[in-house]
C-alpha cells in the first residue's frame, strides 16, 4: 500500500494529493511544473506538508494529527534526484556504495549486477565531475537501486538516456519493482516507460492529483485528452504454445482468441499482461486475409468517442477485455461502423508489460 | 583670530604629567598643544623620519642620542627636564618593606613573577636590568621575570595582584593607590634616570619658549606631584 | 643563511611555530563549529555571537591582552579557578602565548570557513540524508570535505596571524625569552632599541622567509585539494 | 554548410570526427559517452582541438593549420547545454534576455514569442534556483533561442519535456531550422525527434564519427542496428487535394499514389517530407477491403533483410521512394513473400517531417 | 550613553569611521582584482604574489608600519617623489592611517574573495561567452555578483581590522590627536595613565558598541544578498 493525503504548499504553488494505490510501481505523470518533484520531496522529508498523512508499505512516514514526521534518513527511501547529484569529492565507486558505508544499509544487491546493468565498469575509479551527463545519470540509478529502499523514488529516471540502455534498464526496474516489500513512485513524461513499468497511475495537474488507480482504469478514464498520446489497453493472457521456429509464443487472451508475439525466455501456462497502443489496432470489417499482420481477433464493438480531430476512438470487447482502437473519422464513416457490430481487429504490435512465470524461475 | 600651535612628541610615562603641564601653558599663552604619546623608540623614529614635531621628549637618553645622531633634533636644545627613581612595589596590602635580597625577593614571588617593563624594549626595563644586575640580582633572578610591553602594564600587574612584586618608576607608584613601594633602588645601581627634551630640527618659533616652560617652576612642581625627582 | 642562525633566533624560531601550530590546531575544531552553526542555524543571539567572534579583531590588541590578563590571569577570576583547580596558568608562558594567537586569529579562521558552508548545496546533505546517513556523519563525510577550501583557507588566514600576533601577546603573556618571546615579539624587541636595526633587519628576513614558506606550501595543499575535490582523474 | 574534420582529447576519450553536411539541421546521434557532448563544446570554443578544422556558413571557426582559433563569444552560437547552466543571481527575464544587454546580440526574434511557445509567462520576474527541472530547461532554450545565433547546439533540449510541450517546440525548431543562415547541431537520443527535426544525421561511437550524410542516407544506411529502434523511411510528396470534412489532406507521392494524412493548415500544392516507422507498414499480398487503414498502396518487394530475431526487414519501392517494413519471419513465411512480387502497403501511421508552403507564408 | 560622548571621542569615533571607510574603499577593488587574477590564473610568481599580500599579516604590526615610514615617510624615497610631484604625503596624517588600515586588513579581504572566485562554476562563465559576453562584462555580471558573498565577507574582516588597527598605525602615522588618533590609538592613550582606566573602559564599550552595531548591519547585508542569489522570490 502507498496511501499519501496531504496539503501543503511550496514557493507558488499548492499542491493536494490524495490517492492511495497497491504496493509495485506507481507513476507520477504531469506535465512540467505540476508539482511532480515537490510531492516526491514530501514523501522523502525535504518538503513538509503542512498536514494530512503519508504511508509506505503500512509505516507511517508523516501525519499531522499524531505528529509523526520520520526523518528522511529513516524512511529507507532510494531517490534518483531529477538532477544527478552525485558527491564530487567521491569516487563513482564510493558514490555507488555510499548508503553502506555512510548510511549504514544492509547488502541486498550486488554492486557487480548494478555496475554491469549500468555498464559503468570503466567509471568506477573516476570523479564524477567530468562525467558525461548520461554516466552521471546512470550512477544515480546505481546509487539509490543500491541503497535497500523500502520505496524507491525515481524523478525522471531514464530522461537522457540512449535507447538500447532504457532497454536495458527497464526490464530491470521492471523486476525489482515486482520485489516483496518494495514500492516504487516513478516520475516519467514517457507513456512507454509508464505503461512497460507501472501498476499504479497517479496523474497531477495544477498541484492536485487529479486520478489515481491502475495503470489501465486510469488510462481508460477521463484522465488524459490530448493529441500525441496514445492510451493503451491492458489485456491478461496466459502462453498456451511456443512456436520455437519462428520465435513467437501464442497467448491465449480469453473468449477463444490467441495472440502471438515475438518474444524470447516464454514457456506454457506463465501469465502475461500485454499492452497495445491504440495506434496499432486497425478495424476490419472482414476478416482480412493475405496480410502480415498475424493477430486478427473479433471483437464486438462497444461505443465510438468522437473528438475534435481528425480521429475517433473506438472501444471494442474481446472476453472481458476492453480495447481501443484509433481510426479516423473517414474510416469510421467509410466502414459504416456502428456500436454493438462485430468487427475484427488487428493488432499489429504487442509488448510484454508483466510477467509471471508459471514456475517461479530465480531471478 | 589664528591661534599658534605646537606638536609635542612626549614617551607614553609621562602623559599624566605632560599633559597637565600643556593645559597650564595653553591657558598662558594662548599656544594650543598637540600632544603626541608613544613609546620612545617609536618617537624618535618618527622624528627622524620628519614628523611634523615641535618638541621630543624621551623617556631615556639613548633614544634622544639616536635622534640627535641623525640630525633629527637641535642639539643645542638638549636638556633634562625631569628625573625618576626606580621602586620595587606590592600590593597596597604588603605590610614589610622587602630586602633587595635574592631570598626575600624569590620568597615573595612564590610562584609567580616578577614584573617589570621589558628590559630589551622599555627604557624602563633597561634601568631595572641594570640595577638587578648591579645588586648581582639578575642572575637568580632572570627566570622569574614578567618583562610587560610599558611599565603602565608592570605596574597594573601588581595592582591587580597577578604579580607580587613589579619594578616601576616611583612617578608611576606615586599614582596608583594600589601598590606601595617596598624598596627603592640605590641610585647608583643603575644609570640615573633623566627624561631629556629637545627642539626638533624643523621645529616651529614657539617650540624654544614650550622647552623653556617646562624647566619653569609651575611645570616642575606639577612633575613632582606625578612623583618624578628634581634633577640632581 | 638560516645555516648561520643565532641560537635565540632558532629558539624564538621554534616557539613562533609552536605556539602557531598549538593555536591554530586548539582553534581550528572550534572555529568549525562556530561557523557550521552559524552558517546554518538561525537563532536568537545569532548576531551576538557573529559579533563576539569578531570582537578581538576590532580593538586594540593591547585591550585584547588586557582582558585575557585580566580574566585568566593569576588573579583573574577564570585565572585563580584553574590555577587552584587544575595548577594550570596560561599567563606569562607559551600555553597563553598560543591562547592569545588563537582568540586573535579565531575571527579570520571563521570568516572563510563559514562562507565555505554557505556554499556547500544543501541538495547534497539531503543526498546523503536519503541514502539513510546521519546527520553528523553527513556533516563530517559531505559538508566539511566540500567545505575543505575554506577551512584551509581560513587555516591559512589563521595560521599566518598566530605567526605575526603582537599585541595580545605581549601584554597577556608579556615578552619573555625562551617562554613567550615569539619571532614577532623579538622583531618588536629589536626594532625597540636604537642600535637594533641589524638584528631587526635579520629577524624580518628570518619572518619573510618562514612567511612565504609556509604559504607556498598552503597554496601547495590547496591545489591538490581542488584538484580533488574538482576530481581531476588520475 | 557545416563541416568539421578535428582530432583532439577529453579526458580518457580521444575524439576523432570528421563530417560534413549541408546547412540546416543536423543530429548528432551516439550512445552516452560517446563524446557527443565533448564534440559540441569543441565547436563552441570550450575545448580546443588537437588539430584539424570547423567550419560553419562559410566561416571558419578553428583551424589548426592557419592558427585560427575564434573566441567564444564571436564564434555566435546560441548553446543550450545538458545541463540549464542559468544565472542563477539573474531574473528569469534576464536570463532569456542575456545576449541581447550582456552580449549585444542583435535581436531577431521577439521576446514574447518565445515565452509563450515555451510557456514561461509566470515565470519572467523570478529567479531560477527554485523552478522545477522542466522550467528551467524551458529556460535554457528560450536564452539560446534568443541569442541570435547562426549556430545552434541543443544538448538533448527536450530531454525531461512533457510531449506536449514537446509537440510545441519541435515544430517551432523545425521552423527555425529552415530560416536562411542557421544550422542547427542537435543531439538526441529520441529517434522521433531527430526525425522530425533533422536534414543530416551524424553518428557517433568512441568518440569517433561512424556516419553521416542526410537522415534518409544514414538511417538507410547499416549505421544503426538494434532491436527496439525503429527506422523511419521517408517520403516526399505534394499535396494534391484537402478533404475538409474528415480533416484529410491527399498527398501524391508519385507512381500515381496517394496517401490521405490527417494534419490541418495544409494547401494544395504545398510539398511536404512524409516519414513513415517501419513498424507502421503491414504487407498484404492482395489489396484488403474494408479496412480502416485508409492507406493502402501497391508497391513493388525489393528486398528481405533477415535479422537475428522473429522479425525482418521487408524493402519495398513506390516510384522513387523506398520504403521499409517490418514484419514477423512467420509472416513472411505464411504469405510467401519474395523479391519482385507486387504487395499492398498499408501504411496505418504517416508523419510530416517538413513542411514548404507551395506560396511562403510568414511565420 | 552615546548623548553623553565627550567632544574628542566623538572626533575619535568620526575620525575611526573615515579611516576604516577610506581603507575599505580603496583596498576592496585592488583586492577583488588580485583575488581574481590568484583565482584564474596560474603564472610565474603567482606564489611570491599571493605571499607579498599576506606578510602585513606575519610580521608584527610595528615593522610593517616602520617599513611604511622608511618607504613613504616625508624622508623616504617614495615619500618624497610623492611629496615634491604631487604635493601629497600620507606620513602623520589621516590618509597614512587609512594606508596603514588598508594595508593590514588586505589579506584579510583578499582571502575570502578568492575563495569565493575559486568557487564559481566556471560552466555559468562559458554560457555567458556563449551568448556573446565579453570576458570583462561576464566578469562583472556574473562571476562578481556570484562572488558577493565571499567579496562581503572579506569586506567586514577588512573593515573590522581597519578599525581595529594599531600597531602599524601609531607606528606610521604616530597618536596625533583629530589626526591620526582613532579609537583604537585613543584607547591605549587612555591606558598608559594610571588614572585613565574609566576612560579607558568608556572606550572600550564605545568600541564594542561600534563593532557589534557594523556586524550586525554586514550580517544583516549578508543575508539580504544570499537570498538574492538563491532567488528566494519576492
Ligand atoms: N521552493 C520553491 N519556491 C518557489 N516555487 C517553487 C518551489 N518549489 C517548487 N516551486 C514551483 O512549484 C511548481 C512545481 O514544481 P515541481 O518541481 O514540483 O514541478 P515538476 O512537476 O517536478 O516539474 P518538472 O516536470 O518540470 O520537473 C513549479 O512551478 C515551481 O516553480
Ligand atoms: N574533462 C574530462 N575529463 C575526463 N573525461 C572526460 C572529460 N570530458 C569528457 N570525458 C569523458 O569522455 C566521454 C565522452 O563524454 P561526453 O560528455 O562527450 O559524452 P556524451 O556523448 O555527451 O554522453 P551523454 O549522452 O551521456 O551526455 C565520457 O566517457 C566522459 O567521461
Ligand atoms: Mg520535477
Ligand atoms: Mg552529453
Amino acid at each position: 500500500m502507498f496511501d499519501v493525503n496531504v496539503k501543503g504548499r511550496a514557493g507558488t504553488v499548492d499542491i493536494a494529493a490524495e490517492f492511495s494505490v497497491s504496493s509495485g510501481a506507481t507513476c507520477l505523470f504531469g506535465r512540467s511544473g505540476s508539482g511532480k518533484t515537490t510531492l516526491a520531496n514530501m514523501v522523502s522529508g525535504f518538503v513538509q506538508p503542512d498536514s494530512g498523512w503519508i504511508e509506505v508499505e503500512g509505516v507511517r512516514l508523516f501525519d499531522s494529527s499524531k505528529a509523526i514526521d520520520a526523518p528522511t534518513r529513516q524512511r529507507r527511501i532510494g531517490y534518483v534526484f531529477q538532477e544527478p547529484r552525485l558527491f564530487p569529492h567521491l569516487s563513482v565507486r564510493s558514490n555507488l556504495t555510499y548508503s553502506r558505508w555512510a548510511g549504514r544499509r544492509t547488502v541486498s544487491r550486488s554492486l557487480d549486477e548494478v555496475v554491469s546493468l549500468l555498464g559503468l565498469e570503466k567509471l568506477l575509479d573516476r570523479k564524477p565531475t567530468h562525467l558525461s551527463g548520461g554516466e552521471k545519470q546512470r550512477i544515480a540509478i546505481g546509487r539509490a537501486l543500491l541503497s535497500d529502499p523500502r520505496l524507491l523514488i525515481m524523478d525522471e529516471p531514464l530522461a537522457s538516456l540512449d535507447y538500447q540502455r532504457k532497454d536495458e534498464i527497464l526490464p530491470y526496474l521492471d523486476r525489482i519493482c515486482r520485489e516483496a516489500d518494495l514500492s516504487v513512485l516513478y516520475i516519467s513524461h514517457s507513456l512507454e516507460e509508464v505503461t512497460r513499468l507501472a501498476k499504479n497511475l497517479v496523474l497531477m495537474e495544477d498541484g492536485k492529483t487529479t486520478a489515481f488507480g491502475t495503470v489501465a482504469e486510469v488510462l481508460a478514464g477521463a484522465g488524459i485528452e490530448k493529441d500525441g498520446f496514445h492510451r493503451r489497453s491492458l489485456i491478461e493472457g496466459k502462453v498456451s504454445h511456443v512456436d520455437p521456429e519462428f520465435g513467437l509464443v501464442h497467448v491465449g487472451i480469453g473468449a477463444g482468441e490467441v495472440l502471438q508475439i515475438a518474444a524470447p525466455d516464454l514457456n506454457a501456462g506463465d501469465h502475461l499482461r500485454l499492452s497495445v497502443s491504440d495506434r496499432d489496432i486497425s478495424i476490419a470489417v472482414k476478416r482480412p486475409e493475405g496480410v502480415s499482420i498475424r493477430n486478427v481477433v473479433q471483437a464486438k464493438l462497444r461505443s465510438i468517442e468522437m473528438t475534435a480531430s481528425p480521429h475517433v476512438d473506438v472501444l471494442c470487447q474481446i472476453g472481458d477485455h476492453e480495447l481501443r482502437a484509433r481510426i479516423t473519422r473517414a474510416s469510421l464513416h467509410d466502414l459504416g461502423l456502428k456500436p454493438e457490430m462485430e468487427v475484427f481487429l488487428m493488432v499489429k504490435s504487442v509488448s510484454i508489460d508483466e510477467h509471471s512465470p508459471s514456475t517461479p524461475k530465480g531471478f | 583670530q589664528a591661534q599658534d600651535k605646537i606638536t609635542v612628541f612626549a614617551a607614553a610615562s609621562m602623559t599624566d604629567a605632560i599633559s597637565e603641564i600643556a593645559e597650564l601653558y595653553q591657558e598662558t599663552t594662548n599656544t594650543k598643544v598637540v600632544l603626541v604619546f608613544a613609546g620612545s623608540g617609536t618617537l624618535a623614529r618618527q622624528v627622524e623620519s620628519g614628523a611634523p614635531a615641535d618638541i621630543f621628549i624621551s623617556a631615556d637618553e639613548a633614544w634622544m642620542t639616536y635622534a640627535q645622531d641623525r640630525g633629527a633634533i637641535q642639539p643645542e636644545t638638549v636638556r633634562f627636564i625631569a628625573a625618576n627613581q626606580l621602586v620595587l612595589v606590592g600590593p597596597a596590602s604588603s605590610a614589610t618593606q622587602v630586602d633587595l635580597k635574592v631570598d626575600s625577593i624569590l620568597d615573595k614571588i612564590g610562584p609567580l613573577r616578577l614584573a617589570m617593563a621589558d628590559p630589551d624594549t622599555v627604557p624602563a626595563g633597561r634601568y631595572g636590568k641594570q640595577a638587578l644586575e648591579g645588586l648581582g640580582l639578575w642572575q637568580p633572578l632572570a627566570r622569574k621575570l614578567a618583562p610587560m610591553e610599558n611599565v603602565r602594564v608592570a605596574l597594573a600587574a601588581v595592582a591587580r595582584g597577578d604579580t607580587p612584586l613589579g619594578i616601576v618608576y616611583a612617578s608611576d607608584a606615586a599614582v596608583e593607590p594600589r601598590v606601595r613601594v617596598v624598596a627603592v633602588f640605590p641610585p647608583t645601581s643603575h644609570a640615573s634616570i633623566r627624561y631629556p627634551a629637545a627642539v626638533t630640527t624643523h621645529a616651529s618659533t614657539q617650540a624654544m619658549a614650550f622647552l623653556q616652560f617646562l624647566s619653569d617652576k609651575n611645570a616642575q612642581t606639577i612633575l613632582r606631584a606625578k612623583g618624578f625627582t628634581s634633577l640632581p | 643563511m638560516f645555516a648561520s642562525l643565532q641560537p635565540n633566533e632558532i629558539e624564538a624560531l621554534l616557539l613562533t611555530l609552536k605556539v602557531s601550530v598549538v593555536a591554530l590546531v586548539c582553534a581550528l575544531p572550534l572555529a568549525i563549529s562556530v561557523a557550521y552553526v552559524l552558517s546554518r542555524f538561525r537563532f536568537p543571539g545569532h548576531g551576538m555571537l557573529n559579533a563576539a567572534i569578531h570582537l578581538p579583531l576590532m580593538l586594540p590588541p593591547v585591550v585584547t591582552g588586557y582582558l585575557l590578563l585580566l580574566l585568566l590571569g593569576p588573579s583573574g577570576p577564570l585565572g585563580r579557578f584553574l590555577l587552584e583547580n587544575f595548577q594550570f596558568t596560561p599567563a606569562f608562558n607559551w600555553k597563553g602565548a598560543a591562547l592569545a594567537a588563537g582568540i586573535m586569529a579565531f575571527p579570520l579562521i571563521v570568516r572563510p570557513i563559514r562562507l565555505a558552508f554557505d556554499a556547500v548545496d544543501p541538495k547534497l546533505e539531503q543526498a546523503s540524508a536519503s541514502l539513510g546517513c546521519h546527520g553528523v556523519f553527513t556533516f563530517l563525510i559531505v559538508s566539511l570535505p566540500l567545505a575543505l577550501p575554506g577551512v584551509l583557507g581560513g587555516a591559512i588566514l589563521g595560521f599566518a596571524k598566530a605567526m605575526g600576533e603582537f599585541g595580545a601577546t605581549i601584554t597577556f603573556v608579556s615578552n619573555i625569552p625562551g617562554e613567550t618571546r615569539t619571532l614577532s615579539l623579538a622583531l618588536y624587541t629589536a626594532v625597540q632599541s636604537p642600535d637594533g636595526d641589524a638584528l631587526g633587519l635579520r629577524l624580518m628576513i628570518i619572518s619573510i622567509c618562514l612567511a612565504i614558506f609556509a604559504l607556498l606550501l598552503s597554496e601547495l595543499l590547496v591545489r591538490r585539494l581542488r584538484a580533488r575535490l574538482e576530481g581531476a582523474d588520475v
